[in-house]
């Protein structure tokens, strides 16, 4: 590989009916074998994996806190593993990460800890964004994990701004924006490709599609397609495979840091639904974990060794996250009026005085 | 007659319609299939098809200039926006386009059409399912402003609403959508635009005028009866059209009262409290005995955890409507 | 020829500057032979090369009242009268004609008359607007011309609704909107195309294009290339070629009355500055008119003959049509109040009353 | 001390600050070989070069948007919306975005910069080249809003809002660009944010207190001055920050004068004026001795002929301050 990066081979295989136009790269066949020959990285698999396994088992507990009424809203990524937590891994300290709306797990990769998102998931005084914003909502200015609001698509074009600046800088640091499904047809994502295109901006834009969600919200059968239409050049990989969505975003990230611009990487990714009994509903052959445990075994890891006691782990670290956000204090009445304004002006004192 | 929530006389106002006028078309995110997030368009698909129950794009500014476009061409669109906080994308095509092409045209080409959409909070939404932004759109000229408190109110709005020949705004108060319920006639009928309704007349000698609409409404009617019972009568009043507004009967209301609590969700500064403030100022400056007063969301954006704390609910109304009647 | 439409051939010929990523359509050679050898529809030729010499003509006029102050501003379409005149040309009646800023033109091909135009221009009130909005915001139902605002690419999906409509209703009207240069950037472009895409609408897309403007727009080469991006087709045409401009848009309007839903035509058009001394600086080969007048001549058509008395019956109605309308009242007080809703409304009769 | 106009006020205070801190940066359409539209930042291109000078592709939103993301990674960025009135494709970035990231991210992520737009009628600029949004962004909590009326305010005000710590639109009255002369410092001065600034003192016993700010001060003072003649004194605010306002210095007048006239270009209702009205009333009923009036720009679209009958001149300020006087 020219780059240094871990080789990719393209296939034809298509995940889960997504409309296959140009191929997906994949670094692994189905059965967990490198596709090129070539060796496997196996502190990058090992990492991925146990990002994957702490996704999948987050995932399905936020869940569950939602079907219990617990939290109001929770956008969940479940199957998505690879495209959720691979693309963050492949960032530096100091680069900045854009979540999607379902990005919530992705932003344990940068660091965020456990009970940070539980805290933010509940809403507690003690949460990044002070119980301001839906559970997915995240922030984390410690981590470069970059405030996300409502509006999909809108944070796409603060990627392209902060890549731009980064450029005009001579900044070698990127940043990873997450295009979620229906971000295609915002009017964000146009600003942010065009001016992504025109700024030559440090920015990697990971596109998580599922066919289903793009045919609804465009007419283009790829979503790489559209990266042409603004001079950001494309690629296309294969959501199962997190090794490739890692190689992949890492290539891109390169060409950011060495002045090559944009790129958009579209990950195409089936979703699965947790049924009623926690089981999930994703045929064992699109599963990202069982890929990276299949490939681990190859190497000669025991990827059982790494997943039962990390799950044993983030159980129990959810359990006293829980148990300590159920009991932490909302935030006070004050915190309304703060952080509208660096200072509090003199007409929401006033307000803040009879609130309080 | 049958008994209805909010959700169910919108649905049901929009069959009417559209049995009864074929230009009637309904398109938004998740409108068709899904029904609507709330519902509220549940069955049209299925009744109507996909060529008049239209599920878009994400994209606010798509759906409102290709409704737009739809007017033109002789459609009688009634785009939905999922929430009102998602409108903003769309802002441009309703203040640049919507509300000025009659204007710009000479009166050849104008637009018409509803655009639905749920406001207000109540529902743990957050900042970005929760917002007011009414006097967003009053201040800009060439469009009108609805917002129903109940079943019946809605329907008959609505159908108004469609009826009418100027783009309307139907905001939809969406706290209340199952929790308003009522009997709404059958068919066919309609509430006027620009007409107020006093649900709750002034009695005693002390007595305030509260104007409010949608689900702050039954704030006001909490506070009311509270206030009733601590000597201070209040005639409540439901706006539920709010641009361009019935203003002879609020001021009316002044004029017997004396004095004025206007409550809303919207952040207090530049809110469509600071208008009717200003308003009666004008028309019944003389009648007033106390200060007119606003008791409305905070100059804050809308909170998630605290959202109890930010609405001006009956506990906020009260204080505010014994002190304007003791000032 | 399939459809029916004249015949058009692919050349490399490339206008002013600007980038030929795929070759531009041409019907003629620049010595304005038929490049396909078959005979050219001397009816159409005539047609169009009036619409192209009265353009030229009042574009000279216009510019020059714009110079003297006699109006603030005013959008030239110099020489760029094939990418101007030719696509309405293209239009039946029933036809929408959603102009750009730059198509007051284009508006006289559909019907709308000299008169009425400089009205226009002159905000009188006998104007179709009532002296509201700037010159080139025309308007005129009558002819099928939609009113036109100040925001570039909003009315592209006003345009894409309509069609959107029509298709919806089985109707085989159509409609033709133009896109002017910077609205390749703005939203209104990128919904506009996205929903006609999605909707399958009945609307034919002319993009001019001068190769300086694309540039700072957005970094593709082309614009067809966004056609791509949303599922639309594109081509790509010379605009100095008005027959070829005229076949491009007419096809595409085939296409989507049969239902083949929309196109994006790319017409690229060097545009002319005019000199003080009222010449204008554009080199002959890229001059549409004498292109037309060579074609024209080969088909044994004095264009001469058409054009001297056209000029002088124009510049008569010209001197006529300012006449009179500097010589019209402005629009009365009491319009400032009309047509912002179907009825003056309470609020506004107070208003108008303090007014008049 | 130098003659400046507003243009070169501005333009003077960008270099100032530009040259102070290279984090500033502009960006926009035209700004920079073109030096603007109104040549607002001629020359910036020529100094800084197009790293800090930045021509972008149409799209206010784009526009908004990157300069969020510049922000955030560090810079200062004063983006510039060619015409107020084209700030609606961004609406939604700076509403739901900018207005937001700081709250929304626990204090951890604001965004700060500086907008500058040309606002207001009276260059035959029509419907889109002549709109004053000032009372769109008030309502909207977590923006400063400014507009300086002369050339001094203009270079102090936007070097203090490129200071202040939150998000600030900086309205520039393109009616009075060239008109407004006067003497501007070289370097570095501020003209503090929320303070107004008395321009004209009530001298007599029947005295009106005028708020105004921007292109309108002037016709405010054209006004006081034919008042004046006819016996009616007119103490004149020039609001300077529209918000947060400085309250203070408005109530203390009225306090004195009993009677207020606001005057500004946008729509009556909802504008700003309305809530002025309405903090007056909150902070001064007692002192009011005839109804606070507005005198404003009509509720229409702004019109293209007849500018110069909708926008708010001295002839229409007079009537209403003298029949505010004598009420
Ligand atoms: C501007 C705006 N409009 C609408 C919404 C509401 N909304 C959030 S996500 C979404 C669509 C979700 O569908 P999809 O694209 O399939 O995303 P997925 O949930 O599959 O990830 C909608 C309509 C919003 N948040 N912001
Ligand atoms: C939303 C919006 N932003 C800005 C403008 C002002 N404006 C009108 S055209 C234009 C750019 C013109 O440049 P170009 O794209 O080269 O078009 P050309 O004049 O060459 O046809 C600008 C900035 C506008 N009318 N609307
Ligand atoms: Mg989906
Ligand atoms: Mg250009």
């Amino acid at each position: 590989m020219q780059d240094g990066t871990p080789a990719t081979s393209e296939t034809t295989a298509s995940a889960g009916g997504v409309p296959s136009a140009t191929p997906l790269e994949r670094v692994l066949s189905p059965e967990g074998e490198v596709l090129d020959g070539g060796p496997v990285d196996v502190a990058t698999a090992v990492g991925l994996f146990r990002h994957l396994v702490t996704a999948r088992l987050l995932d399905l507990r936020f869940i569950a806190l939602q079907r219990s009424g617990d939290i109001p809203f929770y956008a969940s990524s479940l199957g998505e593993e690879g495209a959720t937590s691979a693309p963050p891994f492949a960032l530096d300290l100091g680069d900045a990460y854009f979540p999607g709306p379902r990005s919530a797990l992705g932003s344990l990769v940068r660091g965020v800890s456990l009970s940070e998102l539980v805290h933010q998931v509940f809403g507690t005084a003690r949460s990044a964004t002070r119980g301001r914003g839906l559970p997915h909502h995240v922030s984390s200015r410690e981590n470069g994990v970059v405030s996300v609001g409502g509006v999909p698509g809108a944070s796409l074009t603060h990627a392209s701004g902060w890549g731009w600046a980064a450029r005009m800088r001579g900044d070698r640091r990127a940043c990873l924006a997450v295009v979620c499904g229906a971000a295609f047809a915002s009017g964000g994502f146009h600003n942010a490709l065009n001016f992504a295109g025109v700024g030559r901006a440090n920015v990697v834009f990971a596109c998580v599609v599922d066919g289903e969600t793009l045919s609804s919200q465009t007419g283009s059968e790829t979503v790489a397609e559209k990266g042409q239409a603004y001079g950001v050049p494309a690629r296309r990989v294969d959501g199962r495979d997190a090794l490739a969505v890692h190689a992949a975003i890492a290539r891109a990230l390169v060409s950011a840091r060495d002045g090559g611009g944009p790129t958009l990487v579209e990950i195409v990714s089936p979703r699965a639904k947790p049924a009623e009994d926690g089981s999930i509903a994703l045929p064992a052959d699109d599963c990202p974990v069982l890929l990276l445990e299949r490939c681990l075994a190859r190497a000669g890891v025991d990827a059982a060794a790494v997943r039962a006691p990390l799950e044993a782990e983030l159980d129990e670290a959810f359990r006293l996250a829980v148990a300590e956000a159920r009991s932490s204090a909302a935030p006070g009445r004050a915190s309304l009026f703060e952080d509208v304004y660096a200072e509090v002006p003199r007409h929401l004192l006033s307000q803040r005085d009879a609130a309080v | 007659m049958t008994q209805m929530n909010l959700v169910s006389a919108i649905n049901d106002a929009l069959k009417v319609a559209m049995r009864a006028d074929d230009r009637v078309i309904v398109l938004g995110e998740d409108v068709g299939k899904v029904g609507g997030v709330f519902r509220v368009t549940q069955g049209l698909h299925e009744e109507f098809g996909e060529d008049r129950v239209i599920d878009t794009p994400l994209s606010e500014g798509g759906i409102i200039g290709a409704a737009i476009g739809m007017a033109l061409y002789g459609l009688l669109p009634v785009p939905e926006i999922q929430f009102a906080d998602f409108i903003f994308p769309g802002y441009d095509q309703i203040v640049s386009e919507l509300a000025k092409l009659r204007y710009r045209s000479g009166g050849e080409y104008p637009a018409k059409m509803v655009i639905r959409t749920p406001v207000g909070g109540g529902i743990r939404g957050g900042l970005y399912h929760s917002q007011s932004p009414e006097s967003l759109f009053i201040h800009v000229a060439g469009l009108k402003v609805v917002c129903p408190s109940n079943p019946y109110d809605a329907k008959g709005l609505l159908l108004a609403s469609l009826r009418d020949p100027d783009p309307v705004l139907f905001f939809e108060p969406k706290r209340v959508y199952r929790a308003a319920k009522g009997d709404v006639p059958e068919g066919d009928y309609v509430v006027p635009l620009s007409k107020a309704k006093i649900v709750r007349e002034a009695t005693g000698r002390r007595a305030v005028t509260v104007v409010a609409w949608g689900a702050m409404l039954y704030e006001a009617l909490a506070a009311a009866d509270e206030a009733e019972r601590q000597g201070v009568s209040c005639e409540v009043i439901d706006l539920r059209t709010l641009w361009p507004i019935d203003l002879d009967t609020v001021v009316e209301s002044v004029k017997r009262t004396g004095r004025l609590v206007v409550v809303h969700e919207a952040p207090k500064t530049c809110g469509f409290g600071a208008e009717i403030v200003a308003l009666v100022n004008e028309k019944a400056f003389l009648h007033l005995e106390a200060p007119p007063c606003r008791v409305t969301g905070y100059d804050t954006p809308f909170p998630y955890t605290l959202e109890m704390d930010y609405l001006p609910l009956a506990h906020r109304i009260l204080p505010a409507v014994v002190a304007t009647a003791n000032y």
